[in-house]
């Protein structure tokens, strides 16, 4: 059925994509190879590093901090939009003006610049002008983004929920659109109940949408940068200080080429490795165990 | 256990129906009783999947009454009618394993685990599903999900019809007539109605002892599968059922004699006078000389001579196909073509031939609808 | 024009598809291409479109090496199984791309494609959009495309499959009728002997990618050259008894015995499969010679007007292929005659070795 | 003889619908289910708007009303704002800036994709499991790593500040992202169709264009999306990449703080302005993103 043709002149279709990826990816890359095992005191000094830089980066304390700070941040906006997203999936209407009304609706965040996202944030928060901030104050809560790091950690994962969710969400509705009549029509014949239905059909057939949803949310939540920067500007101190903040500020901020280099490449290794990692075994998941015993 | 009475029914997709042509049912009434095994036979669009659906209670009919035992059911969701349904493709729970699938619906009434075990195993017996209880339904071939999803009807206690919609469709050609047979045997071996909708002659012949033979949103003719073929009830039977379906010829009745065309036609005095009077009373009733009279004759039933006899009328042979097991012979009769069944080893025939038609089995048809002559 | 596949074959990631096929097809046939699902079917007619070149071998058409020539030059067309037609344009421009590809003159093209339309019975659906018709039209309109301009070779994969039976006796009468009066070679793979035969023309047997046998239809289903081309050329398929022959009789199962005829009396004595077509087993005793076998019954399928009978022996199963509508109970015990007149034999490497002599037969005058 | 043997009734295609009228107890109970979702649908719905609606409501005030007093609603409601973006080309230009980058970008990525993508559907050809792998490792590059490199490599060509910078910047991630949504609605489309185009003799750009773009024009129109979506929302390359000349908005709505403090008005109401084109693009796409966004590939 889906036997592709060999055909190496195919090369020529995928050549202008090549050319310009090469140019954008490949040649950086190189760059930020290159800088990563030297060290360059001016345009014409550099020096052989070895693997000093990366030695030096994986050691260091404030990067650890901050890799630890990244990946709690991770799991948890996980932990929470996809859920989320499949819930509201789940009661999103499936035709009709309302559905498209509440689609235009729901991707509007997605479409938001990340800088906007984090002043809305920022001003919606603040207690002087921002109603959520002024709410709570009303209400007697405590609450402080510029000095509570605790406050500020709640504020950034509420705002990546509300940023970011709505991708989770859409990649399921469109997941469940795509399940035949025939299987619900089967559920209710069986007397399955909403739950039932939810666990044996919707879920199975997310599985695929999911995967996709879980990758792109761990991939960018791992590159976040223009929200959190606008909002809290990583701190209080470097409480909500991530990655790419500290990979900036070393690289644009502090001019540490090497250094910043050698960063640069733990730092993609690490999100390859674990989405690597991730998809293949959810993949080994989804093959069957070869029956035991053979009954 | 359930009697299935259709009363009054139709059903329309519009809101408001302006004539025949909006209806997807016609109002009809039928019957389905208890344990009977039965098909509904029709071309794409005639109906049937509505009707199918209608009765499962997936939807409501606009006008009539579905009645279970005597009971109106209309409103009634599936769940609650006591049903099974079989769809055309395969529905599993890919997630669960085989033995997890069978007993999802007990499972989903609440019935303890002692009483599904036994139920499952003895389900999976008759399918002949037991080696594969701990099998990912996901990766069953199409013919083992078909089975599975069958067996989710089988072990509900309180199942009393099997509803099947066109179950055969992405089953391996071979594999076809084993589950075909494990079918009939199920039928047989539970006391169970079952109705099964199809497009397909074979499919509904083989698994019936009566088929509703459906036509543009109503039931035009029920009965066995013999008299399907022999007495069509409706020009459209005898045309859909067979390879090749019914020949037949517009007749007036003209100078004494059943014409065809030109042709005068040699038939039983019986059909002579019943062409007659139709003639007679569809000219009056109608006031204008309309006729919708045929006769029908099906391919088996022409015997083709190279020589005349008696009454045969003589005819062009245009072609003459060998099938194997039985020739195939088209020809011309008042520029109007026919075909004829030959059974293998007929002598052969030339250009110039003449064809008898075996009066028991020559049908008369008003308006499309078959009139009884009265043989003797 | 003339089309002689030599010595194909055709390798994909190491598993061979088609193996050593060798074809000549002669100028105007009609060819039926019958195998099982994967025999090859719609590789073979890959390869003769051109769509793909194979791994070996050559494709001469009218004395010419064509093997490389993408399929835009040559002069083929195709109809496939799934209805395929361009969404985007209309019935209309969907027949008639291949002649304004060509460049031919805006009337003439209107006159083609109203006389082809004409001829498959969607002249009034010219201005409508493929999806909005039904399966049958949509196939009309692939046919349309395919038989607007004058190929060459028009290649058919299976294009009646996915329509309703009756559907399909009505466009496959059609088609055979197309095609008489043109002067191309045609190819029409299935899987349905019944289909075959009722094309006629020549059938080609696949079987695994091999060609098992080539020639006129009938006498392709006749006489098969072995096994295999048997079980393939029939429907329901030909029953395979394993038995023994020896100087008088044939003994099936170690415990049937019965006297051979003097035909089958020639073979050297030894192990042979028999086969038995459907029709020919009857429920009443045809001869004195017919076996009487106790059989009980696993299924009637009833076709219309003909039954199809399986059952089983204590050690092998029967088909039979009966006219008229019989029901019977699944494991009704029963009588069934065996036309031990009536053999196929078969020896132990498949090719067959004895043909049954034909009664009689009904030709066109 | 002629009978109706496919009737493609319009019913048939509803079929599947569920009845809407139910008896009395089943009516409670889904209804029931019913109004509960609908209920909670609004409660997020509302909750996700809140931040946007402060938005707009503070782009409606003025700086003293802002700063002043709680005013869930502007009571003075003014356009002050907006009418001060619209008319100070330094603020305009900005909005231009981000939309020309971004036109470009799209228009780039779909032209160098459609292809890739096509043969990545259709043929297999040496080496190109790697490419699509490595192509996709593309999407998990943090652009802060290039951050450097670029500066440096459109200093070095002569690219730094212009639109088509960052365009070709943003195709580090879009292409990768584009050629992988196109491929997965290619492959749904048979292969035969292509085939079927060659036997009647259309050449490979003709039929590309005539008939199967055509046939792919909802996920043309979903990746189209997605490219719009990424480059608009991008910032950290864009303001890398730029001074003056190809500034985006992003980077000009900075200059709202100032030592004397911060023009809530203004910044509300650029933020608002950098919503609409995005509002826009769903509207175009409504129809085919509920299908589209799963990619081709559920």
């Amino acid at each position: 059925m889906n036997n592709k043709i060999p055909n190496n002149r195919a090369w020529l279709l995928v050549l202008p994509m090549l050319v310009l990826v090469a140019f954008s990816a490949i040649i950086p890359l190189m760059t930020v190879v290159n800088y990563s095992v030297q060290d360059v005191l001016g345009p014409n000094a550099r020096f052989f590093t070895g693997t000093e830089w990366f030695q030096s980066m994986l050691n260091d304390d404030a990067l650890q901090a901050a890799f630890l700070r990244q990946i709690s941040f991770s799991l948890i906006i996980l932990a929470i939009q996809i859920p989320l997203g499949i819930g509201i999936a789940l009661i999103m209407p499936k035709r009709g003006w309302q559905a498209s009304a509440v689609l235009i609706l729901i991707t509007l965040p997605l479409l938001i610049p990340w800088n906007v996202v984090g002043s809305i944030w920022q001003i919606f928060t603040r207690g002087d002008i921002g109603l959520m901030g002024w709410g709570l104050r009303e209400l007697g809560i405590e609450y402080n983004i510029t000095r509570n790091a605790g406050d500020a950690w709640v504020t950034i994962i509420l705002m990546d929920v509300w940023h970011w969710t709505p991708l989770v969400a859409m990649l399921c509705y469109s997941g469940l659109r795509s399940i035949p009549e025939a299987y619900y029509q089967a559920a209710r014949i069986d007397r399955a109940s909403k739950w039932a239905v939810f666990r044996y059909i919707q879920l199975p057939k997310l599985t695929n949408v999911l995967v996709i949803a879980v990758l792109l949310r761990f991939m960018h939540s791992f590159m976040i940068y223009a929200e959190p920067f606008v909002l809290t500007g990583g701190g209080p101190g470097s409480a909500t200080t991530f990655l790419s903040q500290s990979l900036t500020t070393m690289a644009v901020g502090q001019q540490d080429l090497g250094p910043s280099a050698a960063f640069s490449l733990i730092y993609f290794l690490v999100i390859l490795l674990v989405s690597w990692v991730f998809y293949t075994t959810i993949m080994n998941m989804q093959k069957d165990k070869p029956p035991h015993g053979g009954a | 256990m359930a009697e299935i009475t259709l009363k009054g029914l139709a059903h329309s997709y519009e809101k408001t129906p302006k004539g025949a042509a909006d209806y997807a049912i016609r109002q009809m009434d039928h019957v389905w009783h208890q344990g009977g095994a039965y098909a509904l036979l029709g071309p794409s669009g005639c109906g049937k999947s509505t009707l199918l659906n209608i009765i499962s209670g997936l939807l409501e009919p606009s006008e009539g009454d579905v009645l279970f035992d005597g009971q109106r059911v209309n409103e009634l969701p599936p769940e609650e009618r006591n049903i099974a349904q079989v769809f055309q493709f395969p529905v599993i729970y890919d997630t669960m394993t085989v033995f997890d699938n069978l007993a999802f619906p007990l499972r989903n009434m609440n019935t303890p685990e002692y009483r599904v075990k036994p139920k499952v195993l003895e389900v999976a017996d008759i399918l002949e599903l037991t080696s594969l209880l701990d099998r990912k339904a996901k990766n069953l071939t199409a013919d083992e999900k078909q089975k599975v999803s069958m067996g989710r009807g089988l072990v509900r206690d309180d199942v009393t019809a099997i509803l099947f919609d066109e179950p055969l469709t992405v089953i391996d050609p071979q594999l076809k007539w084993k589950l075909r047979r494990k079918l009939k045997e199920i039928h047989e071996r539970f006391n169970i109605t079952m109705i099964y909708v199809t497009h397909d002659q074979l499919e509904a012949s083989t698994f019936a002892d009566k088929i509703a033979v459906m036509y543009e949103g109503q039931v035009v003719q029920f009965g066995t599968p013999r008299e399907l073929f022999e007495r069509p009830a409706h020009t459209f039977v005898g045309y859909f059922i067979g390879s090749p379906g019914m020949n037949f010829m517009a007749v007036e009745y003209r100078d004494d004699q059943v014409m065809f065309g030109t042709q005068p036609l040699p038939v039983s005095e019986q059909m002579k006078h019943a062409v007659a009077n139709a003639s007679s009373a569809n000219a009056i009733a109608n006031d204008i000389s309309y006729n919708n009279i045929k006769l029908g004759i099906r391919p088996e039933f022409i015997a083709i001579a190279s020589n005349p006899t008696a009454d045969s009328v003589p005819i062009q042979v245009t072609s003459v196909q060998d099938l194997g097991t039985y020739s195939l012979l088209t020809f011309k009769l008042n520029e109007q073509t026919f075909k004829a069944r030959l059974p293998e080893g007929h002598p052969p025939v030339g250009e110039a031939a003449f064809a008898h038609f075996d009066a028991a089995h020559v049908a008369l048809y008003i308006d499309e609808y078959l009139v009884e002559a009265g043989h003797e | 024009m003339s089309l002689h596949l030599q010595n194909i074959d055709h390798i994909v990631n190491g598993v061979p598809h088609i193996s050593g096929i060798d074809l000549a097809l002669e100028p105007g046939s009609f060819n039926v291409l019958l195998g099982r699902t994967l025999a090859g079917k719609t590789t073979l007619m890959r390869l003769m479109a051109g769509l793909e070149p194979p791994t070996r071998g050559k494709i001469i058409i009218d004395g010419k090496d064509v093997t490389n020539v993408s399929v835009r030059k040559r002069n083929v067309s195709m109809v496939y199984q799934q209805f395929i037609n361009y969404p985007s344009l209309t019935v209309y421009d969907n027949i008639a791309s291949p002649l304004k590809l060509a460049k031919h003159p805006k009337s003439a093209i209107d006159k083609r494609v109203g006389e082809i339309a004409e001829m498959l019975h969607i002249e009034h659906l010219l201005n409508r959009y493929p999806q909005e018709l039904s399966g049958g039209q949509q196939q009309r309109t692939a046919m349309g495309r395919a038989l607007i301009k004058d190929a060459d070779l028009i290649l058919f994969d299976e294009p009646l499959v996915n329509l309703d039976y009756k559907l399909r006796e009505e466009l496959r009468d059609e088609l055979r009728d197309l095609f008489q009066a043109r002067n191309c070679i045609a190819v029409y793979a299935t899987t349905e002997p019944n289909e075959a035969l009722a094309l006629g023309g020549n059938t080609a047997v696949l079987h695994e990618g091999k060609l098992l046998q080539y020639g006129p239809t009938e006498q392709v289903y006749r006489e098969p050259n072995g096994r295999f081309s048997a079980e393939m050329f029939s429907e329901p398929p030909i029953n395979i008894v394993p038995g023994r022959l020896t100087d008088t009789e044939i003994t099936f199962d170690q415990s049937l015995h019965f006297p051979c005829d003097d035909k089958l009396k020639r073979l050297e004595p030894g192990d042979y499969d028999f086969g038995v077509r459907a029709s020919h087993l009857t429920l009443q005793p045809q001869r004195a010679d017919d076996l009487a076998l106790d059989v009980h019954v696993d299924v009637a399928e009833i076709s219309g007007s003909e039954t199809f009978l399986h059952v089983h022996h204590e050690r092998f199963p029967l088909v039979l292929h009966l006219s008229g509508i019989h029901q019977f109970s699944v494991n009704e015990p029963l009588k069934v005659y065996f036309p031990t007149h009536q053999l196929y034999a078969f020896d132990k490497q498949g090719h067959t070795v004895h043909i049954p002599a034909r009664q009689g037969g009904a030709a066109h005058g | 003889m002629s009978y109706q043997l496919e009737n493609t009734q319009r019913g048939e295609k509803y079929n599947t619908i569920f009845s809407k009228v139910s008896p009395a107890k089943r009516r409670n109970r889904t209804a029931r289910a019913h109004w509960r979702s609908r209920f909670l649908l609004g409660l997020y719905l509302a909750l996700m708007i809140l931040p946007i609606y402060w938005l707009i409501n503070m782009s409606l005030q003025t700086n003293s009303e802002i700063l002043g007093s709680m005013t869930l609603w502007p009571q003075n409601l003014t356009f002050d704002n907006y009418i001060g973006i619209f008319t100070n080309s330094s603020w305009y230009m900005g909005y231009v800036n981000s939309m020309l980058y971004v036109a470009m970008n799209m228009l780039i990525t779909i032209c160098v994709a459609l292809p890739a993508a096509y043969a990545f559907s259709r043929y297999t050809f040496i080496g190109d499991k790697h490419l699509f792998f490595w192509l996709l490792t593309n999407l998990m590059a943090p652009p802060a790593v290039f951050l450097l490199p670029y500066f440096q490599l459109y200093y070095s060509v002569g690219l730094f500040d212009t639109h088509i910078a960052v365009a070709l910047a943003h195709c580090l991630f879009n292409i990768p992202l584009a050629i992988w949504i196109l491929e997965g609605f290619m492959s749904s489309v048979p292969k035969e169709i292509d085939e079927t185009a060659y036997i009647d003799g259309y050449s490979f750009p003709r039929f590309f264009v005539k008939i199967f773009i055509p046939m792919i024009r909802s996920g043309i129109g979903v990746t189209l999306f997605f490219l719009f979506m990424f480059s608009w929302v991008e910032l950290l390359l864009a303001r890398t990449l730029t001074a003056t000349d190809a500034q985006p908005i992003g980077m000009i709505m900075t200059r709202t703080s100032t030592a004397s403090g911060i023009d809530w008005g203004t910044l509300a109401a650029a933020g608002v302005l950098t919503i609409i084109p995005g509002i826009l693009v769903v509207y175009f796409v409504r129809n085919h993103i509920a299908k589209g966004f799963a990619l081709g590939r559920t």
